[in-house]
């Protein structure tokens, strides 16, 4: 490729033809200020609108200031990112977006966390001569949804929201209205986003720069059950919050915290400890079993059976074909997300068996996600009013849990999960990654199938960070196809092949964010640093690998409830218990 | 969300004479406009439909446009040029005048929907300047003690 | 065919329109027809005339003679006396405001005899709605001998040698510009014409189209061939509903000719036209926002690189040229470059069309060489300052200009000499201001207009010129403080140099200059509370003299706020805080009692 | 209409349509141009004049003469209808009586072009043509 040699602020680098100056500069440790641009390098997940205007540079020669984020260095170009020039519009922009922007940092959620907080404190904004008198700032409505709180008065108009929304997800529930000082992000005519064809993936919140776009706090529900004494508290934690919850505590990403996680629940006060890892073994049960039902119907030329069956654990890629592709609501399987599995567990099977009331049980999720928050709530997961999961709080939320009691999380002393839910295996840690889901189905789909022992019990072919990624996988001489995505826009293409009668897939695994649930929109926020999703990605695989037992069917606790309660795979049962139906949620106008 | 089917049929219509192509979602509201006068909600939603794009992407472009307004007009539309000439030439005082003869501001319609009156700019007959509109007749060299008439004109015809 | 002996043109412009002219058109028919003189005298709609002050405009040929400010009554005495006697209707004729004498031709008046119509040389001169009449004044040829000639290069080198720049602001090399889009392969590449015209206060754009709208069809067919295109598309305005219309009849009829279509003289060289509509926005007329909302989004432009010679329409390689820049083209082919080039000043070769207007006498549209001084435009063309009042400054460039004061009067109007003064060309506004008018509202009034079209997407623009308009509303209302001009300034020069495309750019430029060349206006706003040319409401107090108030009480009985009160024939008093200072007491007072203060 | 398939078809067709739009190309030079007004009121007609116009119209057309022709009302010189007035540029007025087709086509000929003055010319102070 073509070198190029750019000078920025006095010093020569040699790069690549096309690279911005934004890069070129980071090669030489500068760090232009940025609050727009937002990349997710390996995930395709662009956004460069060149709008804030922050990281503009002097480019002498120019007329006006070029921004870093989008000009590409040019043969020997010079640059300066700190002239009194620059310097002079970078803080004078930020003035102004700091004049249109709520100054109520001490209690906005994104406190700490927030990229035009971070410019404030570099800049050293004091007086802002664009704040009072007759200066007016936007107001909007702001909507409190099951899952995500948009308070649009925070907007930046970055616009990574609605490119997410539509791009990489393609939602489309989003889009900037208006123009001028009034425009902004919202959804079609204002509607809440549950009118909206939002699935809640809540991708938008991982990506906001401030605090317009956050999750719904439940902390505060579950100190109240914590604190009461007629209330049994059960918490699950989902398989990927524990290699990225240490992130909250100055660990390095990928650090694995699975015994101080728990640790941390009890010190809290959770009467029990569980682990959501626990009921992702019992959904590789169900949905390997359904899938091998399926697939041997369809071997046999069942010309109805659905196939592919694809993965149904992702709530938001639940509400996706809800929402967008009501009519193939029955390729997914009818099998509960790990979550709901392990709630109707817990206020059915455990509740007896420690004598508890459903109403006196607590049941607490610690996920990476939002859209579980959504999933909690709906209707067919609750009996006489009563969720079968009451709070879904996200890794984020913890870590405030954990620093509001006092707890010192680096010197905590690892714990065992509680029994009897909360022994899992390798299989279930790896839901949390892209891939993850299909390979412990396979581990067991296999070993069920053959009867035999699996030769090699890591499907590289099913890891990977692309968003799309297919593989064959041969069972005993039945050659599987399948597929993996991520990204709502990568399940769409899928859902379009099936609409088409053009899917040449056995199984399909989706989840919604980018990598999997190592990436949700509950997990701390990464800021665009791809290589904390990759971190993340490699600790899920080596928990998986330093685990004792790697497939699902082996889980002995597992083995045990099958055989007291459940007693087979998809039966009677699981069926009222494990499994679910979907719905017809398309948004759409009727004739009248 | 309801739309009446006859409606809902026209707006197809007009889609389909697009080819339902998303790069004509403006020409398209332009005429589904011109033909029930203004853009509501269920109407952009079926537009959405047809193009097969999200309806925030409809209502993002109506919100954009000057043009586009999710608001019935009354059935006289006054519309005051503020274009410079006009401008220059006391188009502002007009407005008042306007305004407080309507009993309406800028950009509304009045509660029983015969007048609604907004402002535009240049309808480029600036050697009028300044300027207003009824409907389509154009009234030029304007003064504000002109309003009062020319909203009589309109009140008698309604009588 | 008929061997008509007269020929009758009537301005058919929009504005013109405004005032009844397909009423005299309708008129002079009807008459003809009840004369049997149907077949002696032609009756032709044409464009604008330019001289819109006037208007509606009646021109009569072969003997050239100019009528103004016509009424469809006036029609039976055209024909009786001028057609049928032989006798020019005098009280009709063009009155020359400094000698008071009647001019029957055109040419001889001051509104004309300093302009040069080449971009606007058909309008009003022939029936833009009648292909034959564009032929027979050599339309066409230039688009046949370029497609004859068989060189896309060398006419693009043509173009570049004439020094035809863009006429849509900024002024870009036209030739250069399809020179970069030209060698740029694809399987599909577009000619986009920008009709789009949104400054408030400029229709040169919609008069072309207007009055010759061929013009346009066939230069984009010549820049089609040139790049490489074998489409083209028209984005116009949709508040234009007669360009609209003109245009598509004039594609209806050039592609029954075959001058659109498939193998347009023969050649293997395919083009047509398919227009696409604005909807009002201002930024569409920056190239990228405008290609956005071709493609049915929010207009809203993107940085560049990649240009659209590149990264276009559909992301297809696409070129777009402002209507007037091409309306110059089969000119330029026809009478050669060199010709062209002959016109002008060093770096800006032809001509400029304006769009007169504000306090002059003479508004209306003229194109006139680069190179002529405001002076010659504003007192010799414009016939001067309306009522005779003292001129204060003329605004140039619409809302991305500046306002130019007197000594600016004698500068040679070119691209560069306007930005050097602080405005720039931008699309041909030019409005005339005089001492009545306020500098600080005149800038807040292209700030409002820049709030209101700004597409938000920048901070800059979307945050920066809102703060920049309040603190102009600040100082309207005598609350500014001499820190705000420097805020002000500042805000300005930041914007100027951080915002994303060319509106929020050249956006504080009516600040910037209003600031530079009427401090002292900004000053008395803010330090003594006083508005020098009685504009600002907050500013101005009206007071009734008791001394010369007779107490007739039509002032108060007109006062739409009943703040005056006072007994019969007593004097007057205004509530200051009731008053809304609407002016109307001052019209109605018989006896100049009520001032200003 | 048949399409135009090159340039030759296009001059062609110019050509054609270029007589009608003569008269208004003429309009833009009407003082470097020969003027040319018949007298057609009730008497000017009565006697011819209509003819007398057409001819001179059609001769200046085939020679492609830079001539403007219009009508004009009574003279005054009734006895010697029809009279044309004729103005070359730079010059006074002439006016001639007792034309006719003939006469006519004589004029163009003659005068006109070869600036040869005619019998008659009816001697007058003239006013400028164009007041």
């Amino acid at each position: 490729m073509d070198k190029i040699k750019v000078t920025i602020d006095n010093r020569t680098v040699e790069v690549a033809k096309g690279t911005t100056i934004l890069k070129a500069a980071q090669q030489l440790g500068i760090e232009i200020p940025t609050l727009c641009h937002f990349e997710l390098e390996g995930l395709n997940f662009h956004n460069r609108p060149g709008g804030c205007r922050i990281c503009v540079v002097e480019v002498p020669g120019r007329r006006t200031l070029a921004p870093a984020c989008v000009t590409e260095c040019m043969p020997d170009m010079v640059v300066y990112t700190n002239s009194p020039r620059v310097l002079n519009a970078r803080k004078t922009v930020l003035e102004l977006i700091l004049s249109d922007h709520p100054a109520d940092c001490l209690n906005c959620s994104k406190c700490g966390s927030c990229e035009l907080q971070d410019l404030a404190i570099r800049f050293g904004v004091r007086e802002n001569p664009y704040v009072g008198g007759n200066h007016v700032q936007s107001e909007y409505k702001v909507e409190v949804s099951p899952s995500i709180i948009r308070d649009m008065n925070k907007c930046v108009m970055c616009r990574r929201c609605e490119e997410m929304c539509n791009k990489v997800q393609t939602v489309g529930a989003l889009s900037a209205i208006e123009r001028g000082f009034p425009a902004v992000v919202s959804t079609a005519f204002g509607n809440t986003l549950t009118e909206s064809p939002c699935v809640f993936c809540g991708q938008c919140v991982a990506v906001c720069p401030v605090g317009a776009l956050t999750e719904v706090d439940n902390n505060y529900q579950v100190l109240r059950d914590l604190a009461d004494p007629n209330k049994k508290t059960v918490v699950q934690v989902a398989p990927a919050v524990r290699v990225a919850l240490g992130e909250e505590f100055g660990m390095k990403p990928g650090e694995i915290v699975t015994g101080k996680l728990a640790a941390a629940l009890k010190a809290i006060g959770f009467d029990y400890v569980f682990d959501t890892d626990w009921s992702a073994d019992l959904t590789i049960m169900e949905e390997g079993t359904e899938l091998i039902g399926r697939l041997k119907k369809f071997l046999a030329g069942d010309k109805d059976v659905k196939i592919p069956l694809m993965t149904s654990c992702c709530p938001a890629w639940v509400n996706f074909y809800e929402k967008h592709f009501p009519q193939l609501r029955e390729y997914p399987s009818s099998a509960k997300s790990p979550q709901q599995m392990f709630g109707a567990v817990a206020k059915n099977y455990f509740a007896e068996k420690i004598n508890c009331k459903r109403e006196d049980m607590v049941c607490v999720s610690v996920m990476p996600c939002l859209a579980k928050k959504y999933e909690t709530g709906r209707e067919e997961f609750k009996k006489n009013g009563n969720p079968d999961v009451d709070y879904s709080i996200s890794t984020r939320e913890l870590a405030r849990l954990i620093k509001m009691f006092n707890i010192d999380f680096n010197t905590l002393e690892p714990i065992e999960f509680d029994s009897p839910l909360g022994e899992s295996t390798g299989a279930a840690v790896i839901f949390g990654a892209t891939g993850g889901v299909m390979e412990a189905a396979v581990r067991t789909a296999y070993e069920v199938l053959t009867g035999k022992t699996l030769p090699k019990i890591d499907f590289e072919e099913l890891r990977g960070l692309e968003g799309v990624r297919e593989a064959v996988v041969d069972i005993d001489g039945l050659k599987l196809n399948l597929a993996v995505v991520y990204g709502l826009g990568n399940a769409r293409k899928m859902l379009e092949l099936i609409e088409k009668g053009e899917c040449k897939y056995h199984a399909i695994e989706v989840m919604a964010c980018p990598g999997g649930c190592i990436d949700g929109a509950g997990q701390p926020y990464h800021h665009g640093d791809s290589s904390i999703i990759k971190a993340r990605w490699e600790a899920t695989y080596r928990a998986d690998r330093e685990l004792p037992i790697r497939k699902s069917h082996e889980n002995p606790s597992i083995q045990a409830i099958y055989k007291e309660y459940y007693k087979e795979p998809c039966g009677h049962l699981s069926h009222e218990q494990l499994h679910t139906i979907y719905f017809d949620k398309k948004i759409r106008v009727d004739e009248e | 969300m309801k739309i009446q089917k006859q409606l809902k049929d026209q707006i197809v219509e007009i889609c389909n004479s697009f080819n339902n192509d998303p790069c004509n979602l403006i020409n398209v509201l332009h005429q589904v406009q011109g033909k029930i006068g203004y853009l509501p909600v269920e109407v952009q939603q079926v537009i959405a439909e047809c193009l097969h794009i999200p309806a925030s992407k409809v209502y993002g472009v109506v919100t954009f446009y000057a043009f586009f307004t999710m608001t019935p007009k009354g059935k006289y539309a006054v519309s005051v040029c503020l274009g410079t000439a006009c401008y220059v030439r006391g188009a502002e005082k007009v407005l008042e005048e306007f305004e407080r003869q309507l009993g309406i501001k800028s950009g509304e319609t009045d509660a029983t929907g015969t007048f609604s009156l907004n402002t535009l700019r240049c309808v480029g007959a600036c050697g009028l300047a300044p300027v207003a509109m009824v409907g389509d007749k154009v009234y030029g060299r304007l003064t504000p003690a002109d309003v009062k008439a020319i909203v009589e004109e309109y009140r008698a015809m309604e009588k | 065919m008929a061997n008509y002996k007269y020929h009758i043109l009537i301005c058919g412009g929009t504005g013109c329109h405004a005032s009844q002219s397909a009423k005299i058109k309708e008129n002079f028919e009807q008459l003809l027809k009840e004369k049997n003189l149907e077949n002696d005298v032609q009756v032709i709609a044409t464009g604008c005339f330019g001289f819109c002050e006037k208007g509606p405009i009646v021109k009569m040929l072969p003997d050239n003679t100019f009528y103004t400010q016509v009424k469809p009554e006036d029609c039976r005495e055209i024909i009786d006396e001028h057609i049928i006697k032989g006798r020019k209707v005098e009280r009709l004729l063009y009155l020359d405001p400094k000698t008071q004498e009647h001019k029957s031709d055109s040419k001889h008046m001051g509104f004309y005899k300093k302009q040069m119509r080449i971009a606007l040389r058909n309008c009003g001169f022939i029936n833009p709605e009648n292909i034959d009449e564009y032929i027979a004044r050599d339309g066409y040829k230039a688009l046949a001998s370029v497609l004859e000639q068989n060189d896309p290069e060398a006419t693009i080198e043509d173009i570049k040698k004439s020094g035809l720049r863009g006429r849509g602001g900024a002024g870009f090399p036209t030739g250069v510009k399809w020179g970069l889009c030209r060698p740029n392969k694809a399987d599909q590449k577009y000619m986009i014409c920008n009709a789009d015209e949104g400054d408030p206060g400029a229709f040169m754009d919609r008069s072309i189209l207007e009055g010759d709208p061929h013009s346009i069809i066939e230069a984009m067919a010549i820049g089609g061939f040139c790049i490489g295109a074998t489409k083209g598309l028209i984005y116009i305005r949709a508040e234009y509903p007669l360009a609209i219309h003109r245009l598509q009849v004039a594609i209806g009829q050039a592609r029954e000719y075959g001058l659109l279509g498939k193998n347009i003289f023969g050649t293997d060289f395919d083009f047509d036209i398919e227009l696409r509509y604005g909807a009002g926005a201002f930024v569409c007329g920056e190239e990228t926002a405008l290609i956005h909302s071709m493609e049915g989004q929010r207009g809203e432009p993107t940085f560049k690189p990649p240009f659209p010679a590149v990264e276009g329409f559909m992301k297809k390689p696409s070129n777009v040229n402002n209507v007037e820049t091409l309306a110059n083209i089969p000119v330029i082919i026809n009478k050669g470059w060199e010709w062209f080039s002959s016109i002008g000043t060093e770096k800006s070769k032809g001509t400029k069309v304006f769009a007169l207007a504000g306090q002059i006498n003479n508004v209306g549209l003229i194109e006139v060489p680069m190179g002529i001084t405001l002076r010659e435009i504003i007192y010799e063309i414009g016939g001067g300052i309306k009522g005779g009042k003292q001129f204060k400054a003329v605004q140039t460039g619409g809302p991305s200009g500046g306002c130019l004061t007197e000594k600016f009067l004698d500068t040679p109007i070119d691209y560069e000499n306007l930005v050097a003064a602080g405005s720039m060309m931008g699309s041909g506004g030019m409005i005339v201001m005089d001492e009545t008018s306020c500098m600080v509202s005149v800038a807040k009034f292209y700030l409002d207009f820049t709030v209101e079209e700004s597409c938000g997407k920048c901070s800059p623009c979307r945050i920066g010129n809102k703060r920049m308009c309040e603190i102009l509303d600040k100082i309207t209302k005598g609350q500014g403080t001499m820190e705000d001009l420097d805020t002000l300034r500042n805000l300005a020069k930041v914007i100027k140099d951080s915002a994303l495309c060319g509106l929020g750019q050249t956006s504080p430029n009516p600040v910037l200059s209003t600031i530079d060349n009427f401090w002292d206006e900004y000053v008395a706003h803010v330090v003594d509370k006083k508005c020098p040319a009685g504009q600002c409401k907050a500013l101005k107090k009206y007071v009734i003299d008791p001394d010369k108030c007779k107490g007739c009480t039509a002032c108060a009985r007109k006062c739409p706020v009943g703040a005056i009160h006072g007994t019969v024939k007593n004097p007057h008093e205004i509530d200051q805080a009731a008053c809304i200072k609407c002016g109307t007491c001052i019209d109605t007072c018989k006896f100049n009692a009520i001032s200003i203060q | 209409m048949e399409k135009i398939k090159s340039l030759a078809d296009l001059k062609k067709r110019r050509e054609e349509l270029q007589s009608n739009m003569q008269l208004r190309e003429m309009g833009d030079n009407v003082d470097n141009m020969i003027q040319v007004k018949v007298a057609m009121a009730t008497c000017g007609i009565a006697s011819g004049a209509k003819q007398v116009m057409e001819t001179i119209i059609n001769e200046c057309n085939t020679r492609k003469l830079p001539v403007v022709v219009t009508q004009t009302g009574c003279m005054g010189y009734c006895y010697a209808e029809p009279t044309v007035e004729v103005k070359k540029p730079g010059q006074e007025p002439v006016v001639f009586g007792y034309i006719n087709p003939a006469k006519a086509t004589e004029l163009v000929e003659k005068y006109l072009v070869g600036n040869e003055l005619l019998d008659g010319i009816i001697p007058v102070n003239y006013e400028k043509i164009d007041k």
